[in-house]
């Protein structure tokens, strides 16, 4: 193993919110390229608060966090979106544009990277296929249904074949048999290079599959 | 490498404008609501323009000095043709009429009408001769007119000066003070109105907070979140300045007719004049460019945070 | 039961008013913003009230419309009595002052100044007697103005009237446009900061949109829904108001020094007024009313509906 | 069983979005007062669009439905609201207001009701107490955890003892230990007297318990 292989490492990462909330308490994490990885915790363990953390939208309170060889502390905040460009991610309450239809949401990514119309259409139609969302392109969110909202965000974080995938409770919404479809797609993609961390208080996801556990328990590493 | 970046560049051009266009129609009522809001304070600088540049050939016409100069008994033909000249050579004075001896009896005369048969029983003119002079436009301040007053007093074929009195010096004054209200008031619609302008695109954008951080989220540059919206605020300007226009040449019209024939009977001004292209110009200019300025605005405080 | 009622009636009315109170705190920059737009539009309105006002005393002046009329040779004492009673019963005259033959020698010999010699050779004192009349201000139309002129030159003691000419006519008019231009623009930029205040507070609203919908989800009944939200247009359009009065109260201290000096020259007037204490209640009930109907307006209209 | 006894009924009812997407279709329904009842089906099976039907979100596109024997179709809009009181709502998307905080939000219910601020005090506190929730009352929803915010949208909608409990996936952000919780607290209340209704995907939760199921398939009941 050398360090240079390692996507994301975090070293003695502390959050704590208004001053008295800890929500992340001295974390150290090694995750590898091409590795794929739960995040394992129960209701406010803290699991989206080191996701968010590994895309800047919140800046550790103190430690350092390196993700794809960048110390991301030292990152300017004009500079935010080239790492965010690296990394899909899959939001908890799916945080998909009101005003922008199932299709656009998904080819927002490409078009903030300049792509030609016919490669947006391309892959965000390839994207959505995946989701089994083909026949709702035109939709707006609020006019579909909650699981296929997590869809479309699935969608949207996998589209532009991301380094770093981050999965928040991405099936939370879904029936088995869909489910066990995302699943599947995630392992796709992590074979296709992506890296995977999926948070999830699904204890029988993680069963199933044969990978690596991250477990927390209040802000910490509760067994590695 | 850079015909590819170029190309992105237009891609990213068209989407923009694409976008605003569609945010426009998605915003609905919002957006008529924000374009109807920039009419009306826009509608404000009209209104004042219109008001302001057709009084000022009102004030223009009021602004007509006239001072008479009296001159001594007994000054040569000479001396009065040296006189009119060195009148014609001050830059102040705009006309000098002569007025001889006879021409003045002449008009006393006409002035005193049905009490004229007293001039009947006179035996010799006692009115002097005089200058009639018009005073040019750039005589603003009554300091400065008083001391030409008295430049034209000491010359040495004059008597005495009539007109250059207090009279003359309220006019000027009263000009001066109404210019100068005119101009703080446009100045200060035209800040009211820009702030509201401002402020009215601020609340659109502030409804879509959640929008651009999502936006933000997903990897998009400050500029590419902020140009939709900068644009939107264009546009927003541009329609609200020309709805303003719509307005202003309504009422222009309305009143018109109203107004006209008062003006005409009290100043003799034909018609009140509407804006020129140069002042169509102005207002949209300023939708356009406080709609911009006022759609990047928001971006700069830090309201977008998460509440 | 009924108690209870009344009981349940308070808590919702102070629940109403704390919440009010948040929503304020929370808004935090949009609320800021909202406050100052609606003051700007409010400010308009007092800035025309201020101006209007005070150009009033100078109108008035203006209009203190003064007649001569000249009585014919060899009128009787007695008629002439007679004729002060009736002119002074006519409701469109204010005064009426006699000046006797000698009276007008005396002042036209004042008007003449230095060339009053003119009238030492005088045989006898050609100037018919009159009197000078202050028409009252209740004669703004010029048509009026007309019939009662020849209603006085057809008096039998009287001779011809001086003054009642095109004249007296063009002021009148002017006068007249000069009030209608200014009940113009005074509708015009009430309406418009009226609608400026009811979108700004609409625009805020339509930001709680989806905070609406949830409350009615949970079994809000409309008007519980709505209280909050008027309460909190009427505390904006107050406290707008307020900043609208304060600003107000700025610009006019600056201005008194640079203007009144100008006023006192040209008209006389010895200082600008400010406002009274009802042109302050207007201003304030104005921005409470309009902020309470701006924040039902947005109630009204569907545009609370999802997208 | 006598026909006062149902606190649902629905006969023939079809819901159809935007004049082609079939989201119901000829649903006839009976629910029992005080029974405990699950509404299982895939996603975008049209769970959420029945319950939104219930408490009059969106209008039927025809059919009948009545709930607590009055015919909601014939509900004037102005009268929604008092349906509205005796329905308990846990929204799949949680539906919490931003503005006000955990406590105020779960207060609402109360507050609208005219209720003193003892007994406001004393039941919001009590609520939100069952679901774990009593040291994050003065936190805004957004400063709160996906989970969380899913217990406060339980606590709310339990608050008033409701004649009828609608929830929609209510655990489907919870871990297992806690969904257990949320599952008692269900059917504590059931036992109360209070009629559920809960749509879920998770087969699992069904089958644990030993309650009615009714199934959708693409608008359609299933299997009865
Ligand atoms: N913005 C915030 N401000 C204050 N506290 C926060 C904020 N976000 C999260 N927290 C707190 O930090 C802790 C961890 O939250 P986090 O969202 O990371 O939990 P989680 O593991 O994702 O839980 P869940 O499975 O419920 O989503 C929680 O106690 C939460 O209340
Ligand atoms: N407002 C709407 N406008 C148009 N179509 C809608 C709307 N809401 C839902 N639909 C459609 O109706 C169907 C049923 O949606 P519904 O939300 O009831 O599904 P669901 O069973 O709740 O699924 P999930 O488990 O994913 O939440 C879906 O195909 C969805 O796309
Ligand atoms: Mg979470
Ligand atoms: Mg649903």
């Amino acid at each position: 193993m050398q360090p240079l292989s390692a996507i994301v490492q975090m070293f003695h990462v502390y959050k704590t919110f208004d001053g008295n909330c800890k929500a992340l308490v001295d974390i150290n994490l090694r995750i590898e390229k091409g590795e794929f990885v739960f995040l394992v915790g129960s209701s406010g363990a803290g699991k989206t608060t080191l996701m968010r953390l590994l895309f800047r939208e919140e800046k550790t309170s103190s430690g350092q966090i390196i993700v794809n060889g960048r110390n991301i502390n030292k990152l300017k905040d004009s500079h935010i979106y080239q790492l965010r460009r690296k990394i899909g991610v899959v939001f908890q309450d799916f945080k998909l544009i009101p005003t922008k239809t199932v299709f656009e949401n998904v080819a927002y990514v490409l078009r903030v990277l300049g792509r030609s119309r016919f490669e947006i259409e391309r892959k965000v139609c390839a994207a959505l296929k995946r989701v089994g969302l083909e026949h709702k392109l035109e939709r707006y969110p609020k006019r579909i249904s909650g699981g296929e909202q997590q869809r479309v965000a699935i969608a949207r974080a996998v589209v532009n074949n991301p380094v770093l995938l981050l999965a928040d409770e991405p099936t939370g919404n879904l029936d088995a048999e869909r489910s066990r479809e995302i699943m599947q797609l995630f392992l796709d993609i992590n074979h296709e290079g992506t890296t995977v961390l999926m948070a999830t208080h699904n204890l029988r996801t993680v069963e199933g599959m044969n990978e690596r556990a991250i477990y927390l328990r209040e802000g910490e590493i509760a067994h590695y | 490498m850079l015909i590819t970046r170029i190309h992105a560049g237009f891609r990213h051009f068209f989407y923009f404008f694409r976008q605003a266009g569609r945010n426009f129609k998605i915003g609905g009522l919002s957006t008529i609501i924000a374009v109807i809001s920039i009419a009306c304070s826009l509608l404000l600088i009209c209104l004042y323009l219109l008001v302001s540049s057709n009084l000022s050939p009102v004030l223009d016409l009021a602004r007509n000095i006239e001072v008479v100069l009296y001159l001594k008994e007994n000054i040569s033909p000479r001396q009065i043709s040296h006189l009119q000249q060195k009148l014609a050579g001050f830059v102040e004075v705009s006309e000098a009429r002569y007025i001889s001896k006879t021409e003045a009896l002449e008009k006393f005369r006409r002035m005193l009408k049905k009490d004229a048969i007293l001039l009947d029983g006179l035996a010799y003119n006692p009115l002097p001769a005089s200058f009639e002079l018009s005073l040019s436009h750039e005589l603003k301040d009554p300091d400065l007119l008083k001391s030409f007053f008295s430049r034209l007093t000491n010359l040495p074929e004059v008597d005495s000066l009539q007109g250059g009195g207090e009279w003359v010096q309220k006019l000027s004054g009263l000009l001066m003070a109404i210019r100068l209200v005119l101009l703080c008031i446009g100045a200060i619609l035209t800040i009211i109105s820009l702030f509201i302008i401002a402020s009215t695109i601020h609340l659109t954008i502030d409804n879509r907070r959640d929008e651009i951080i999502i936006m933000r989220l997903v990897g998009a540059t400050e500029w590419y979140v902020r140009f939709p919206f900068v644009f939107e605020g264009i546009m927003e300007g541009f329609l609200g300045g020309c709805l303003a226009l719509v307005i202003s040449t309504v009422l222009y019209y309305a009143f018109c007719w109203e107004i006209s024939p008062l003006l005409k009977l009290v100043f003799g001004i034909s018609a009140i004049d509407f804006f020129g292209s140069r002042e169509i110009f102005l207002i949209l200019i300023l939708g356009v460019l406080v709609g911009g300025l006022g759609a990047i605005l928001p971006f700069c405080v830090p309201s977008h945070q998460m509440r």
